[in-house]
């Protein structure tokens, strides 16, 4: 590792954080985007064996670019082997064998609940999202769920219009109380500061600060009073070796994405 | 077993106004022409199924040909909204659009108990999730020794699925490889299916004994149209055109110039026009 | 992640007395080789579980390694009986042997359920069937929607699966080709899995893009036991043993030839011993 | 076609007479023994493109050979592809996309009902056959049933222990009873008759003799007083080719067998 640096972006600080987060053998469920950054960092730094399944089917994937879609054929060239949409859901997402499941949202609230399915009501939105994909099931399927998102009052709100993948429930107990053996999100990273559930109330709470970062500005981004753990560390600055592959992988995917 | 013929009386054959058509592949191997194809033949009220409505159903969407919609995630993947999706939703044009609204994993089990010819899927899902609120197509199931509770949706049998595979054999045999989505099931879920392909080769040489293959006899009409999954892809011959799925956005962003785009590249053109795009993928082994 | 051990370890690590353990292969790539490894280690109380039950689960069966049998067609297939199962059944030799019998079509669903972590398997069978009547393990479920009465069956969930596979890369990963049967399902739907191999490789080189490939971390032990299936067979490497099949049958008729044989080529024998049927098949491409 | 023969076996001319039966456009789930030997005789013959397939997964396979096992790689050598034995009973048997299943058994019953499983109570057996295996939903899932047994009055009981897989049912009503919408056993095919199910009583009937079988002798094998259609032929005998075919395919597979 060589030494910490303060010239870098929130978004590459939440990408490294949530890559950190990553173990080298875990068997790692990735959405596409910001969680894609992150496992494919991951996988490029300190976590050379995870395995990354995308639900389009590949399975041990090593993309050299982030894909643009779930399926880009680079994700198909460089896997293991590429399984049905089918087998991917029944067999692997359900057959319990995924360790995290990287997910992110349009909207969350303070029980990590995610949104991407409506704004205003559902028979009438006032926007209407993508919907859920694969995302309802792997909240509940994969052992534990790490989310990624920047902060801001229109996505981390007080109230979800919907429920597109249940995190700890409406009011936090909800997970619990269906019996659900999955430990539901861990980790909640943003571009301010990293989230755990309280072990009492399932409530994201900050346990550790982005370099830089203010309490204030934490909470001028959020729709809710939030909470901070008992012990709340400074999360450590990205390496220069941690910049500078994802700067490379970021420069590599942007010229690849436009050829066409 | 399947015939050879033009995509435009593959289409006239197979598929009527009012019909349910999934037109599958995920990301990979998206059936493009065959959906240029359905919207120059104007038919109406169809129910589109498909898990990603992406581009190809926000063209059809769009067009006005779809009165319903079944899908799991309909969004540009990689680069936002689908414009013409949300106008049909948001503000009802060009006409309304009813939805029917599924997970991944239940569409994918939906089409697997289809072409496993049951009447429904089970799955561990939807728990906690709202879904299951708002479509009447959520149920449950009890398992009869455990007495769990599982959630059950019915199969997904179209009238017509449409898929874009590698190759034929001169028998219309279809083989496909690489990310295979769901369309095995579609095609075997379905009463009648249309399959376009790159290619027809003598034999398929020398293949894996587990290749992903369709015999001939579960295939009505198999149609030779190179490039035709534009800009999705098909491994081995071309790449995924990223970046036409960017320009997408703006193209669709308007209904001015969605329209213009569409009676320019679709409405005077014919399937054809796809093979321009049939060249070899610069990234992509052959297989 | 898959540790590469002997047969000899992988069995003393993998599977205790009183285990439910399934080796599996559909005619090819049975485990005949793990089968001895369990006879010689005096595996007892097992249930084992296994669609078609042949030589290898007459070897068990008649060595009174099993407690119960949990099958769907128990015969030497092309010959005839399997005179230590129908000994054990009808007769009580070595020991009882508890039955719980299925269709191949439940059993196969039932595998298939137990890799996807349902609790149970469904499927239209077992119409106007008697063994309905007679396994208190057939139940039924209704479908939601339809009101369509559906059989159904426990998911098989394994303590331990064993495999016979083609070959394995240097970290464990394993790949099968041909008849691939309900390996895969067996070895996603136990605990654990031990898998042996005919030849471990750099790496799988150019293989179809959706090669039947088990990951290295699905499965407990690798072990390299070439020829490890016969007289069943690995395709590519070499055929099935028609003529042994045909033998069994005198062999195995009598309970002292039966003995006598094991004795000689089981007990005083060690996995190497199936070094010598690796050679490459006749009649069979390689893959 | 060449001129027909007298010199034959009663098994030869069951063979035959179950090839004929089949057409060029079926698909065939084909059962090992006698029911592989007929399905590769039609195809060798008269039905080119018929299109076989074993339970172990092979489809529209062409063996040179008869497979002594359902599996043997001489199938998956020749075939279009092969799937997993799952997908197999699931798309393709469930599926509906078996046009003639083709069945033998231990035992059978006047409506086409077959043992397999035991003779005697099933907890104390006289006899443990092997099982149902593929059967049971073989006789319910494909469109039509052709089952191919030599006669004797062990085989051909007036009642049997267990129903395997069900004919037409106990009494022949309970098939259509149960709304089932496949045609369950069409014909019948022995070594001395053809037998078809009588369109009121769904009783197999007599409507083809082999040449140089009397009524008598057909009696005098059966379990149960044997019904004639209200019209009975005789069958065709073999012709030239297609004993030619049928010996030397069993030439061929005679020696295959023998070597190890």
């Amino acid at each position: 590792m060589s030494a910490a640096t303060a010239n870098h972006t929130p978004t590459e600080m939440m990408t490294i954080a949530a890559a950190r987060a990553l173990r080298n053998e875990d068997v790692c469920f990735v959405g596409i985007g910001a969680p894609s950054a992150a496992c494919n960092l991951a996988r490029l730094t300190h976590a050379p064996n995870i395995t990354l399944i995308y639900e389009s089917g590949t399975i041990a994937t090593r993309p050299t670019v982030l894909p643009l879609s779930i399926g880009d054929g680079e994700l198909c060239d460089t896997a293991l082997t590429t399984v049905s949409v089918p087998e991917m859901f029944r067999y692997w997402l359900q057959g319990g064998r995924i360790s995290v499941g990287f997910l992110g949202g349009a909207q969350i609230d303070r029980f990590a609940n995610l949104n991407t399915t409506v704004v205003g009501a559902y028979d009438a939105p006032k926007v209407r999202l993508p919907g859920g994909g694969g995302a309802p099931e792997i909240a509940s399927n994969c052992q534990e769920i790490f989310i990624i998102m920047a902060q801001s009052k229109r996505a981390f709100v007080d109230r979800l219009d919907f429920i597109t993948s249940m995190g700890h429930g409406r009011t936090g107990v909800e997970r619990r109380a269906m019996g659900i053996k999955t430990k539901g999100p861990t980790r909640l990273i943003t571009d301010m500061a990293i989230y755990a559930p309280d072990p009492e109330t399932c409530e994201m709470s900050v346990v550790s600060i982005h370099p830089g970062i203010s309490r204030s500005q934490i909470e001028d981004s959020l729709g809710w009073p939030v909470r901070y753990a008992a012990e709340v560390v400074e999360t450590p600055s990205p390496t220069h070796d941690e910049l500078e592959v994802l700067r490379d992988m970021q420069a590599r995917t942007r010229q690849a994405h436009q050829q066409s | 077993m399947a015939e050879f013929m033009s995509l435009r009386d593959a289409v006239a054959h197979c598929i009527g106004d009012g019909d349910r058509v999934a037109m599958e592949g995920f990301t990979h191997l998206i059936p493009h022409a065959a959906g240029h194809e359905v919207i120059r033949q104007q038919r109406k009220h169809l129910t589109l199924v498909r898990m990603t409505p992406d581009i190809i159903y926000d063209q059809l969407i769009g067009m006005g040909c779809a009165d319903k919609l079944v899908f799991s995630w309909g969004g540009n993947p990689g680069v936002g909204s689908l414009h013409r999706f949300r106008d049909a939703i948001e503000n009802k044009w060009p006409q309304p659009l009813d939805i029917e609204e599924h997970s991944h994993a239940a569409m994918a089990n939906a089409y697997e108990a289809g072409a496993a010819n049951l009447p429904f899927a089970m799955m561990r899902g939807y728990l906690g999730a709202d879904l299951s609120l708002v479509n009447p197509n959520i149920r449950s199931v009890t398992c009869p020794f455990t007495g769990e509770v599982l959630a059950a949706m019915p199969a997904i049998r179209p009238d017509v699925a449409v898929i874009h595979a590698l190759r034929a054999d001169r028998e219309g045999n279809v083989l496909l490889e690489g990310i295979t989505g769901v369309q095995k099931e579609a095609v075997l879920a379905s009463k009648r299916a249309i399959v376009t392909v790159e290619e027809v080769v003598d034999t398929f040489g020398p293949t894996n004994r587990n290749a992903v293959i369709l015999p001939s006899w579960t295939i009505t009409a198999v149609c030779v149209v190179p490039g035709g999954a534009h800009p999705s892809y098909a491994q081995g011959y071309y790449s995924r055109d990223n970046s036409f799925y960017i320009a997408w956005d703006a193209i669709s962003r308007d209904r001015d110039s969605f329209l213009a785009w569409m009676t320019r590249h679709v409405l005077e053109q014919g399937p054809e026009a796809f093979a321009v795009h049939a060249r070899p993928a610069k990234a992509s082994k052959l297989s």
